[in-house]
């Protein structure tokens, strides 16, 4: 069996860093609602009560703002908790806690008191689940300096980046997508021949250290026409758009950046000098986001290797809706990512 | 049910002296209420099909089991009291008058829902009948409901608010924050808590302190406290019937009326969380043991006990409610999708581009008139 | 006395702007803490509560999610609430009620319930009140579809944009500056003389109708040489670094967006179609800001005008901290801006 | 003191019957409290004057009137025990050991304060003695209390977190899932309420329901409930020794401790809210009528009167507290202004550019010597 073929669920990546990690280090521990009882509303924690006991996995009433600040108290002295937010829509009601506590403790206290937690849930619309529940708080939080954010979009990345987030002495805002929780199962579409060397999967040596870095953007598919840059479940939707333009003869260059912080620009940089165009794709809306973020920066620093606008594909800029087709409409999808890249590579 | 801890004892005892207000509802009235509770069942059954069938997508949270909390308690409401509730929402739309097929072509995702298809199931909105919505964050419409208090007072208005809530609300800091001020402004607020024991796999006794006595969390903010049992239709009937008339402000003087209360309404409910819900958390036995105070079946019992109804009018209410819910499916399956343009309307009531303006709902527009306009 | 004379401070445009609104139309109200006994922590709303007793003007308890969700629910029941937060930065508490109820309301219940309502407040850093008390809160909500943002930078901007605001029927977020709050009072620096007409107050007849539009950006100072785009408090370090560049020669345009939903993008493209280069001044975080947008968009739509780079100039990407020296070294003062535009312009 | 109504009666019992700690107090110890008391009175008296020439600036929350609770509630505590309070913090900075030169520092905004002059007045954090911070979100610090907690009872440890709060944060949704999360898992939390009546301009009945009675507000989570003095230190001390002692797990077992409680320690704050209130809202009576009260004049006369210290004890205390906060403020003064490089450390533990690493404060190395690491 090769890597390629090895089926590993996106949820699997996610529940065995967090054995690990775990099993490794006394100190952390998981905590949030159905977390452990029940097993995970979406059964990313199944079976972890029965292997740590209810003393590390601990299910909590509906209380986010308390049990997100519990986490970042229990932090302070010394712990390392896993706060799992059955999704990142309910992480409002915790604002707070979550933007205003954890990432300025470590600035407000001098250096005193870090933060060493991971906030972790299902972040993004698609599931017609109505606009309070659909949230992609990426831009929201990426604006906020003091906390680091990490979007896996592969099961390999979700298990590398989440033991590295939980190593991490800061407080890492981790956003998974519900809607790729079960890639990777049998009969899902799978774009592992993209993937440099098959790495769809994490190795299979079961490596106790096997950390995907913070700040390492992953050149998922290599292309010389035009840079597609993304993150998290959108990198699916711009590889269903680099197979469709593969069969127009343009052979696009599609970045995970696995981490908006920090943020990998030298990768986005080397492939714009190479590709001369650049389209964003980010999940969240448009406005003030990271995918603007993102152009700008290109703009700033590659404006003479450009040979078009950089054009930013995002959510439409409304609430979501519940209708399916209307939702489905408003994410950032594959058509949108391919009209995109045509109408900015058409005379190239 | 059980005595309710008011402040002043005189009303307290001329409630228990008094004749139960269930008691004078007419056969009509009995059977317009087990009829309401009927299509909620059916409805909802229909929903759980519709849902297996993926004509419904997102979450779809299902009543069945606590149809007499939203059938009695607004039966015991004025038309023009509004209500608000959380996700769980479909029986207080059909309870309050949402014609079922409205409320079905929302699940649907039709531009002939209530929501035209933009809310889904934990979403139903209905300007004519005073519903305030389905509101799909743990607690969050508690302090939407004292909004509404606020503005009856406000507007010395001689109405109250009846805002439902989950038990696992009672942990969020929303429900914590709404109830003082509530409390401090004595709205004419009723926080109605639909106490079904479980939020999704936590048991009451697991995450809310004080569960064996609820009352605590209503004397935490010096507030009535009532309990009723929600399998029960005439008793939750009772009890809001009282609690109504306590509440509502006399002329709208806020000084004539006892203000807020809490009313813990134990009820069960007999399907998972959502659809989605393995159920692991509560035995077989207990589900079962529940069955048999099925609401509908105890009170078509009643009725007919009391030869106030027949089994064949029994029957023939729930023929009438099938009825309705399978012309709420074919309506539904039959309705347009929304228009993709619907995407960028309703954003802003005063919208600048790309936004636009848009329609209200079908439903809005025959009960209001052509000329009715958002609000 | 000309209108450039008149000393009318900012705040006495917030409270007027009320005042008039309020006995104009019984269903608008004040809520917040200390607005009626306190008359104010910022005496902004100082005798109101004498004015209008305490059924309009209303003192709550520190209970941000409660009374922010209040006037929600009182909006959709036909009001039309003022919600004052005594700083913005409090509003992270109600974050769930204030973006997740009242700009997704009408949406979600297909056009039935609108939510009239302005949420106003301090907002911005500069009063050494480190970092939970100092959050610019535009590039985190400005990001949000549903609600309107508006940022007034000179008193009589104060009062016509809150009138405007009052009687707007969607959800206004409002974010005023305490740092300004004086400004136009006796002994103020003021940049009048930039104004158009001088018109640093509000007219002097107290029209009852006098409104600012929503979407209609202020160019403040006309200049040639670089575009200055900016709003709220950042206007006046805009104002002070043209002031300095002028010595230099360098006559710089400035533009007072006023507000950032909707966005003035036409008169920024004028402009900066006129003068060729663009800076965006914004006081919020750079990551992800409002300020990444409008580069973004001047990119979209100017890309061969621009003779350089857009520069944007933002608080300083770490939490805000106490010492006033690396405070206000944090903030987008005078000096970096004036840095950015002799940077940009420097071979024009 | 009142009585406190917990759950075990026996302790209760025991506790009225037994000798008040504070009889055991050596006279040492007293004088300790008596000095700590007036270190904060003098500490704050300059810290206005400071204020006022614009050495200090943003807001600066005065702690006089309050001493009593810090130093009694502190003295009640294990070094080793956690604390962590809202932003008028620097009593308990002081009553739990901070040096005062640190203090001032911080507030100054130098590089030599508790927090590099990163955090000022309200955010006073000092890791040697256990001080979690003063935090400025009014209720924010419920939930890190709670947390504090909660890594206590993990590591199986019998310390005891106190928790601070003012009336104010009574109203907070996140002092209420604090108060639920503690009850329901019986952490060592202490909540202590320093209750002074006011929130800014804001009278607790104007604010706060049950006011009257707030063992309500604990009640609502099968919480303990105390009731002290805040004008006296040794009835706060009383009450701190009893129910940190129930509330300590022995062995660190949890089921060998009482729980947490909510303790309603009343009190009163004789300056305004900030430096910036007008203080309309109280008149100069009561204030007046207040100041009789003064928890160090009676401790000092308490003394005198037991001819356990004489005036001229007392009288060289206070100096000798004039002294160290006249030393407080020159050294403030005199130490230098953190580095504009200061802008990008401390932002993360493990930075990545344009971030730093950052040094730990002067106090922190001092006490924890060189090698010693953010945690
Ligand atoms: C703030 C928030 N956290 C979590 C959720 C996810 N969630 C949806 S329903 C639910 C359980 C609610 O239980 P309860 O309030 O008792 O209502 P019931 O389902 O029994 O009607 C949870 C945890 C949510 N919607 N909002
Ligand atoms: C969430 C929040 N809202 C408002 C404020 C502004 N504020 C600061 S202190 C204060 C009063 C708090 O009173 P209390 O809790 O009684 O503490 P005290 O000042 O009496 O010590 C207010 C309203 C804040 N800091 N945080
Ligand atoms: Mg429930
Ligand atoms: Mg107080």
């Amino acid at each position: 069996m090769t890597q390629t073929d090895r089926k590993y669920q996106y949820r699997q990546g996610l529940r065995e860093a967090m054995v690990e990690e775990m099993h490794r280090d006394d100190r952390v521990f998981l905590m949030g609602e159905e977390v452990a009882y029940y097993n995970g509303a979406y059964k990313v924690t199944e079976g972890m009560l029965d292997t740590f006991g209810p003393r590390r996995v601990v299910d909590t009433p509906i209380s986010e703002t308390g049990f997100s600040g519990l986490g970042i108290g229990a932090a302070m002295y010394g712990l390392r908790p896993i706060i799992e937010f059955m999704s990142w829509s309910f992480c409002l009601v915790a604002a707070d806690q979550i933007i205003n506590n954890a990432p300025k403790m470590l600035y407000m206290s001098g250096g005193q008191f870090g933060v060493p937690i991971v906030f972790r849930g299902n972040n993004g619309a698609g599931g017609q689940l109505g606009s309070t529940h659909s949230w992609c708080v990426e831009s929201l939080w990426a604006h906020v300096p003091g906390l680091k954010m990490v979007l896996p979009a592969t099961p390999r990345d979700a298990k590398g980046l989440l033991k590295t987030a939980i190593r991490d002495p800061d407080p890492v805002f981790f956003l998974e997508s519900e809607r790729i929780l079960g890639i990777g199962a049998h009969g899902d579409k799978d774009f592992s021949r993209y993937l440099q060397g098959g790495r769809w999967a994490p190795p299979e040596d079961e490596d106790e250290d096997f950390l995907v870095p913070f700040g390492k953007a992953n050149v998922v598919k290599s292309g010389d026409d035009c840079t597609i840059v993304t993150a998290g479940r959108p990198l699916h939707f711009a590889l269903e758009a680099a197979e469709q333009l593969e069969k127009e003869q343009i052979d696009v260059e599609v970045i995970d950046l696995r981490t908006y912080r920090p943020l990998d620009l030298e990768t986005i940089l080397e492939s714009v000098r190479k590709t001369n165009y650049c389209i964003v794709v980010d999940q969240s809306w448009p406005f003030a986001s990271v995918a603007s973020e993102i152009a700008a920066q290109v703009y700033e620093h590659a404006l003479d290797d450009l040979d078009n606008k950089v054009i930013r594909v995002n959510n439409d800029d409304v609430p979501a809706p519940y209708n399916r087709q209307l939702e489905q409409e408003m994410l950032p999808h594959a058509r949108k990512i391919i009209e995109a890249v045509r109408s900015v590579t058409y005379n190239a | 049910m059980t005595t309710a801890t008011g402040k002043k004892s005189n009303a307290r005892a001329n409630r228990s002296d008094d004749a139960r207000p269930s008691e004078k509802l007419s056969d009509e009235q009995l059977l317009q209420m087990l009829y309401d509770m009927m299509l909620i069942r059916r409805f909802e059954e229909r929903a759980m099909q519709s849902y297996m069938q993926q004509k419904i997508g997102g979450f779809c949270h299902i009543y069945i089991g606590q149809e007499a909390v939203a059938v009695g308690s607004v039966a015991a409401l004025r038309p023009d009291d509004p209500i608000i509730t959380a996700y769980r929402d479909h029986g207080h739309a059909l309870a309050r008058g949402m014609h079922p097929d409205h409320c079905m072509a929302e699940m649907f995702g039709k531009i002939t829902g209530c929501a035209k298809g933009k809310g889904g199931s934990m979403h139903m909105f209905d300007r004519p009948n005073e519903m305030y919505g389905g509101h799909a964050i743990v607690g969050g419409q508690c302090p939407l409901g004292v909004g509404l208090g606020f503005a009856i007072q406000y507007q010395k208005l001689d109405r109250v608010c009846l805002c439902y809530l989950g038990d696992g609300a009672l942990n969020q800091g929303a429900f914590h924050e709404a109830m003082n001020l509530a409390a401090i402004w004595k709205l004419p607020v009723l926080f109605a808590l639909e106490n079904n024991m479980y939020s999704m796999g936590t048991h009451i006794e697991r995450g809310t302190s004080a569960a064996h006595d609820l009352s605590k969390k209503a004397a935490a903010y010096d507030m009535r406290y009532a309990e009723c049992d929600g399998m029960s239709t005439t008793d939750v009937y009772d009890c809001f019937v009282d609690q109504v008339a306590r509440t509502r402000p006399v002329d709208g003087d806020p000084d004539n009326s006892e203000g807020p209360a809490l009313i813990n309404v134990v009820t069960y409910r007999y399907q998972g969380h959502s659809m989605s819900d393995p159920q692991k958390y509560r035995t077989r036995e207990e589900v079962g043991e529940k069955q048999n105070e099925d609401p509908i079946t105890t009170l078509s019992r009643q009725l007919m006990d009391q030869q106030r109804a027949t089994q064949e009018q029994v029957d023939e209410l729930d023929g009438k409610a099938k009825q309705a819910v399978r012309d709420a499916v074919k309506f539904a399956d039959q309705s347009p999708e929304p228009d993709i343009e619907e995407l960028y309307t309703d954003v802003y009531n005063e919208p600048y581009p790309p936004y636009r303006k848009g329609d209200l709902p079908e439903m809005v527009k025959k009960a209001e008139g052509d000329e009715s306009d958002s609000r």
